[in-house]
């Protein structure tokens, strides 16, 4: 067994050499690719503090994802078209700085999840699972038949929005960004799960009955981790528009939330890195079994297959063994 | 996802500088929608290898139909292959998402499907060339054959999406009678009970539809099968000659309109069949003879030019010198096809369904959007 | 921007008469409409059926469930083209997917009996991406042939003068009649009494002696050869392509979480109710914006909001009763 | 006399034909123990869901410290301050000792919402935790995952979490089942020494605990009170004798 915290330091080292060797040897798609490995992990990060931690198996993050991606769309398009963004009580210019993007996106997707998390908390078990993928279904059809915003065609941003003091547009200075965004947000996530919200959260997914036993509400604390976990799904989603100047309902889709939760199996549920280690996988097979065959989705079904029959807990759970968040 | 084809003798290759053109196809290989990608692509390598060239190199990707996956694919070989000429995507929704930001970073695109309305008006740009279509003008055409049929009453019919608002749009700009009914259907619906009843109460005498891939099997054969008579119309791409054999006989005697056919009557489109069965064994598509016609473009500019001469190598494109499985084929000013497009009737050869040309619905037919292409 | 927002050029004007959409509305429409209704929302019985059944029994969340629907329907084309007959077609189809849903049973699904939700849907994600590729690799990437045959072709005029598709009417039948044959074989067989209780007590039916792997093996078979069935009726009149499964299949959960999952008799109601809410409201909805919105406004507001129909009534279901209408575990 | 602690009056409860609570009317006084015993089946169970909140009474008011807590969730009798214990061990698993005992601590502070500070380091959390593991004399295992503990162990530390909450009653649902002699034992000894602090509500199999601990006893047989009383009043009641002991034997 290997000690939790050498894979984590291995996944961030390779993080940080992977591309910077894509920089020097010249490979700009490699910088592309761990750009997506980062943004994906970031979305499954997302999601791991409502699944990993607090229990909530969400079929429907893909709205938030999408959300995100939305907020980036409309107001890039805005910007760019030099058109006011009609509210109905007032409006806003649009913009193409990601710092106001991200805060929006996050605002925005944090308040949805907390409307859809209030609903759908009423329910548990697989009634959650497909009442989230109801709502996310939801906003899959609103996207197709949004037509102000490109409808089921999505839409293109020209020029990837800008942050201060950086050319985004350079592949490793977006990578380095979404990096450390990623950072940024697993060590919130890791002060989370140590502090007082993040120890109740956890009684509240092993034994909830304990949680409103000792005076709290169990309800009150996943919903919490409902928004949060949207919260950074969003902020994802904005990232990922981003990387693809582009976004489209696809964003919204249920396929797409199968393939965040995915990732976050994959790696390891509950782990603080286990979604960072699954995006990579998952990037890394994606990319080189396509370069095998065009059947390569049957040996990436098998290799899941695997790893959900022989390795409960993820890579993270076959590489370590079994250990809770906390130590 | 990733496959390098280097066309013709690779080993003629070896020591050499590497190859002199650089090309990437992002296509759909995989999932629902690779039958069409599958055409292009094997319709494009046919053409490269006829051609002999061996300095031609073709990187292939799969987009998975998924519009993220083609822009990074797209930044790829911009990024990393460095090619100079992009091709293939066959979804206008993953074009929009490539091309605009691929054009403007200098490459070439050859569009051998997609044609959506905004990269024909407005959003043109030098290095795109379409050498498929504008997504309306089959449509259009559908259109101009209704009044010569005679229908003075149309039901339409049309997933709701822009493609689909499109397609409509496309019809009613030259058909000339009424409308019975105008219908927008969910995307990727299966089944078309409810509207089916609803051509049935509309009293149209005639129904156009625009449905791709599974959507119009499904439709075809449940029209069929529901004692509705009134005649159909649809656009090539319910009835090409990957999907027709899976409509059947539900398809028999459908009239449809394409730009394309297998047996248009000149030199280069029978010996494209023939020589596209005999190299993968089956009948070539609309899809395939669009593939391989972008190749020849693309042959036929690489003769006069090459692509680090951008302004040379634009005007060689737009010469379009090249024998179309099409007959005659030139660019408008928007760089899209002027062509003639032609209504079909479906038949059965022995086995086989396929078409059969009737007549011609719009001769030398431009896109309606070209006034607005500002380059 | 682009799309959506079109260009400026000349547009047919609008010629859709307001009068006419006053005579879609006729009662022969309505019924029609809602024959329509009840004829999808059986198929969608057939598949439901089965999901829940292995849920109550096992307690698994199949999504693999979808692809036994579309090996159905790929074995009952390939079949239907080698031999012509449709019957036997249908046969093979169902017997392929038994066969598949028990092999994959031994190999893979009852592994996840014990693991968590999480883990099954982990899995049988994975299964389909075998079996769609899989599929892919051995049929081609090109949609299938699936006719109806001659004897089931063409339409029949039902009472009250609607001309009706033979072969719907023989769908919705032969839905039913399936529907019923389940019914008869957990209420009144040996099987149905184990199946039972399985629902009820897993510890329990071991106790008492019954091979409950086999059990499961068979309640599997069962379920997949009901989805096979599916996949193959509808299949002669959709489309046989990669990918069929997975929109029947999201349908077919909503249909079991509305009626409560592990109930085959809210599997029944819950797919009544999506079939008819899906079709009814796809018609109906455009012609009601109608009444208070401009037509080419109604329309987009209608149809986007018919296909969100359905999952609007599923969370109001929920909301109204987390466990579904007739559920009584999560 | 003083109000009672906890009391029930007129409760009812019924599952379809079955009367699981019929008219119970109990009451908890300041520093005594009252156990509650009765035959399998008599609605001991039922009656603690309905105390504690997780089963809402048919009929009937639950009053605690004098206020009516019967519409109260789970959570708000808690914080009006019921500590309850489990039957089957309701603890955090993958969790150490500390960290469960801190949840209740936690509990009891009404403030969950902390995101940054790592609770552990809590000095007021962390204090009331380690006394009342001191209390149940778990102090060595405080590191050890809750996982690794014995049975006996495990209803120590249930002890200790109830504790951490400073409640002005206790619940304790079968504390002794499953513990070996010398596990009852220690047990006895804790429980005999929390009535001082809290008064217990304490529903138990174990005979020997329950005379050797309960103050007054109450005896439920279907649902019914059968009988109020004083250990010796209780044990000379033949109508106890006859319907509770006479089928336990």
């Amino acid at each position: 067994m290997i000690a939790e915290r050498h894979v984590n330091l291995a996944l961030v080292l390779g993080l940080i050499v992977v591309p910077s060797w894509a920089l020097a040897a010249d490979e700009p798609f490699t910088i592309t690719l761990a750009t997506r490995a980062v943004i994906l992990a970031l979305a499954a990060v997302g999601l791991n503090i409502a699944l990993g931690i607090g229990g909530l198996v969400s079929l429907g993050h893909a709205a938030f994802f999408g959300i995100g991606g939305y907020v980036m769309g409309i107001l890039a398009y805005h910007a760019q078209t030099f058109t006011p963004l009609d509210l109905g009580a007032f409006s806003i210019a649009g913009t193409k700085a990601m710092p106001v993007i991200w805060l929006a996106a996050i605002v925005l997707s944090a308040f949805v999840a907390a409307v859809i998390g209030a609903l759908s908390l009423r329910t548990s078990g697989v009634y959650f699972i497909m009442i989230t993928l109801a709502f996310g279904q939801m906003f899959y059809y609103f996207a197709v038949s949004w037509r102000s915003y490109g409808g089921a065609d999505g839409m293109s941003i020209y020029v990837r929005n800008s942050f201060p003091g950086l050319d985004t547009l350079v592949p490793i200075q977006f990578f380095a960004l979404c990096l450390v965004l990623l950072g940024l947000v697993l060590y919130l996530n890791a002060r989370l799960v140590r502090s007082r919200f993040g120890l109740a959260l956890d009684a509240a997914r092993q034994v909830p009955l304990r949680v409103r036993t000792v005076g709290l509400d169990p309800l009150r604390l996943k919903l919490a981790a409902f928004v949060l976990s949207g919260a950074v799904t969003g902020l994802a989603g904005a990232l990922y528009a981003d990387l693809n100047r582009f976004v489209s309902p696809a964003m919204f889709s249920w396929q797409f939330s199968g393939e965040i939760m995915v990732l976050v199996i994959l790696g390891g549920t509950g782990r603080l890195f286990g979604p960072v280690l699954g995006a990579v996988v998952f990037v890394a097979l994606e990319h080189f079994l396509g370069g095998l065959t065009d059947f390569w989705q049957i040996y990436l079904g098998i290799i899941l297959l695997l790893i959900v029959l022989f390795a409960r807990g993820g890579i993270i759970g076959l590489l370590c063994g079994k250990r809770g968040l906390h130590d | 996802m990733r496959k390098l084809f280097i066309a013709a003798a690779l080993s003629a290759l070896a020591g050499a500088a590497g190859a002199e053109v650089k090309v990437g196809m992002i296509t759909t290989l995989s999932g629902g929608g690779a039958g069409l990608g599958i055409d292009v692509r094997d319709g494009f390598m046919l053409a490269i290898e006829q051609s002999g060239r061996d300095d031609i190199e073709v990187v292939i990707e799969d987009d998975q139909r998924k519009p993220g996956i083609a822009v990074q694919l797209a930044d790829k070989m911009i990024q990393s292959d460095k090619v100079d000429v992009l091709t293939g995507i066959i979804w206008s929704n993953l074009a929009m998402a490539v091309v605009p930001a691929a054009t403007a970073q200098g490459v070439f695109y050859l569009s051998p499907n997609a044609g959506p309305s905004q990269l024909a008006g407005a959003g043109c740009h030098p290095n795109y060339f379409n050498v498929a279509w504008q997504n309306d003008n089959l449509h259009e055409a559908a259109g101009a054959y209704a009044n010569s049929a005679g229908y003075e009453n149309s039901f339409l019919m049309a997933p709701n999406y822009p493609a689909g608002r499109d397609a409509l749009t496309g019809y009613k700009r030259m058909f000339e009678g009424d409308l019975a009914g105008e219908v927008y259907t969910k995307l990727g619906q299966t089944d078309y009970a409810a509207e089916i009843a609803q051509i049935r109460a509309s009293g149209a005498d005639s129904v156009y539809f625009f449905l791709p891939g599974g959507m119009g099997i499904s439709f075809l054969k449940q029209y069929a099968n529901s004692g509705v008579e009134i005649p159909v119309v649809g656009p090539a791409f319910s009835f090409d000659q990957g999907i027709l054999q899976a409509v059947g006989e539900a398809a028999l005697g459908v009239v449809n309109t394409s730009q394309w056919s297998k047996d248009i009557d000149n030199p280069t489109n029978l010996a494209f069949v023939k020589a596209f069965q005999a190299e993968y064994g089956r009948l070539p598509s609309l899809y395939a003879s669009q593939g391989f016609d972008t190749a020849n473009l693309l042959l036929s500019a690489l003769e006069k030019a090459d692509p680090s001469d951008p302004d040379a190598f634009r005007a060689a494109l737009m010469e379009a010198d090249f024998d179309s499985t099409r007959g005659k084929f030139r660019f408008g000013p928007n760089h899209h096809p002027i062509q003639t497009i032609y209504a079909r009737k479906v038949v059965k050869e022995g086995d086989v369904y396929t078409n059969k040309i009737i007549g011609v619905a719009l001769k030398d037919h431009a896109d309606a959007y070209a006034d607005e292409c500002k380059m | 921007m682009q799309a959506g927002a079109g260009p400026g050029v000349f547009r047919g004007p609008p010629r859709l008469q307001r009068d006419r959409t006053a005579r879609h509305m006729s009662a022969i429409l309505i019924v029609e409409q809602i024959l329509n209704g009840l004829q999808f929302g059986v198929m969608l019985f057939l598949m439901a059926a089965g999901l829940t059944l292995i849920f109550g029994v096992m307690g698994l969340i199949n999504l693999a469930h979808g692809s036994l629907y579309m090996i159905g329907a790929f074995v009952a084309a390939a079949v239907a083209g080698a031999t012509g007959s449709f019957l036997l077609a249908m046969i093979c189809a169902l017997v392929a997917a038994a066969v598949a849903g028990a092999i994959v049973e031994i190999v893979v699904i009852r592994r996840l009996y014990a693991a968590e939700h999480l883990d099954q849907v982990l899995a049988t994600f994975a299964l389909i991406l075998i079996f769609s590729e899989g599929t892919r690799w051995v049929f081609g990437s090109f949609p299938m042939y699936l006719e109806i045959p001659d004897y089931l072709s063409g339409a029949v005029t039902l009472p009250g003068g609607i001309q009706y598709p033979l072969y719907r009417v023989m769908l919705i039948g032969a839905g039913l009649a399936v529907g019923l044959g389940l019914w008869a074989l957990i209420e009144h067989t040996r099987i149905g009494i184990r199946i039972r209780a399985g629902e009820n007590d897993r510890e329990m039916v071991a106790a008492l002696g019954v091979d409950i792997s086999r059990l499961y093996t068979l309640v599997f078979a069962l379920g997949a050869a009901l989805a096979g069935l599916s996949g193959a009726m509808v299949g002669a009149i959709q489309s046989v392509q990669v990918g069929m499964g997975e929109p029947v299949l999201i349908l077919a959960f909503v249909v079991i979480v509305i009626g409560g999952i592990g109930s085959i008799r809210g599997a029944l109601v819950g797919a009544l109710l999506v079939g008819l809410t899906d079709t009814l409201g796809g018609v109906f909805l455009p012609e009601l914006f109608k009444l208070f919105m401009a037509p080419a406004a109604a329309t987009s507001v209608g149809s986007a909001l018919a296909s969100m129909s359905i999952y609007i009534v599923m969370s109001l279901v929920l909301i109204w009763r987390p466990t579904g209408l007739f559920g009584g575990r999560a | 006399m003083t109000e009672p602690v906890l009391e029930t009056r007129n409760l009812s409860k019924r599952f379809g034909a079955l009367t699981a609570s019929d008219d119970i009317s109990i009451d908890l006084r300041a520093g005594e123990i009252h156990a509650v015993i009765g035959p399998n089946g008599a609605g001991k169970t039922t009656l603690i869901h309905q105390i504690c909140g997780e089963l809402r009474p048919d009929a009937g008011e639950i009053r605690l410290l004098g206020q009516d807590v019967t519409r109260l969730g789970t959570a708000a009798r808690a914080r009006a301050g019921l500590g309850r214990t489990f039957q089957v061990s309701a603890l955090a698993m993958e969790d150490t000792v500390l960290q469960n005992a801190v949840l209740g601590a936690l509990g009891a502070s009404g403030r969950p919402w902390g995101f940054w500070r790592p609770v552990l380091n809590d000095r007021a959390l962390r204090t009331r935790a380690q006394e009342a593991l001191h209390r149940v004399g778990l102090d060595e295992m405080m590191a050890a995952p809750c996982a690794a503990l014995s049975h006996g162990q495990r209803r120590q530390l249930e002890v200790a979490v109830a504790l951490t909450l400073q409640p002005r009653a206790f619940i304790m649902d079968e504390p002794m089942a499953g513990l070996g002699t010398e596990g009852s034992k220690r047990l006895t000894g804790l429980l005999d020494g929390l009535r001082a602090q809290a008064p217990i509500l304490l529903v138990e199999h174990d005979m020997d605990a329950v005379f050797a601990l309960a103050d007054r006893i109450s005896v439920l047989v279907y649902g019914r009170v059968i009988a109020t009383g004083r250990v010796d009043e209780i044990r000379a009641n033949p109508e106890v004798r006859q319907a509770y002991l006479g089928e336990d034997a």
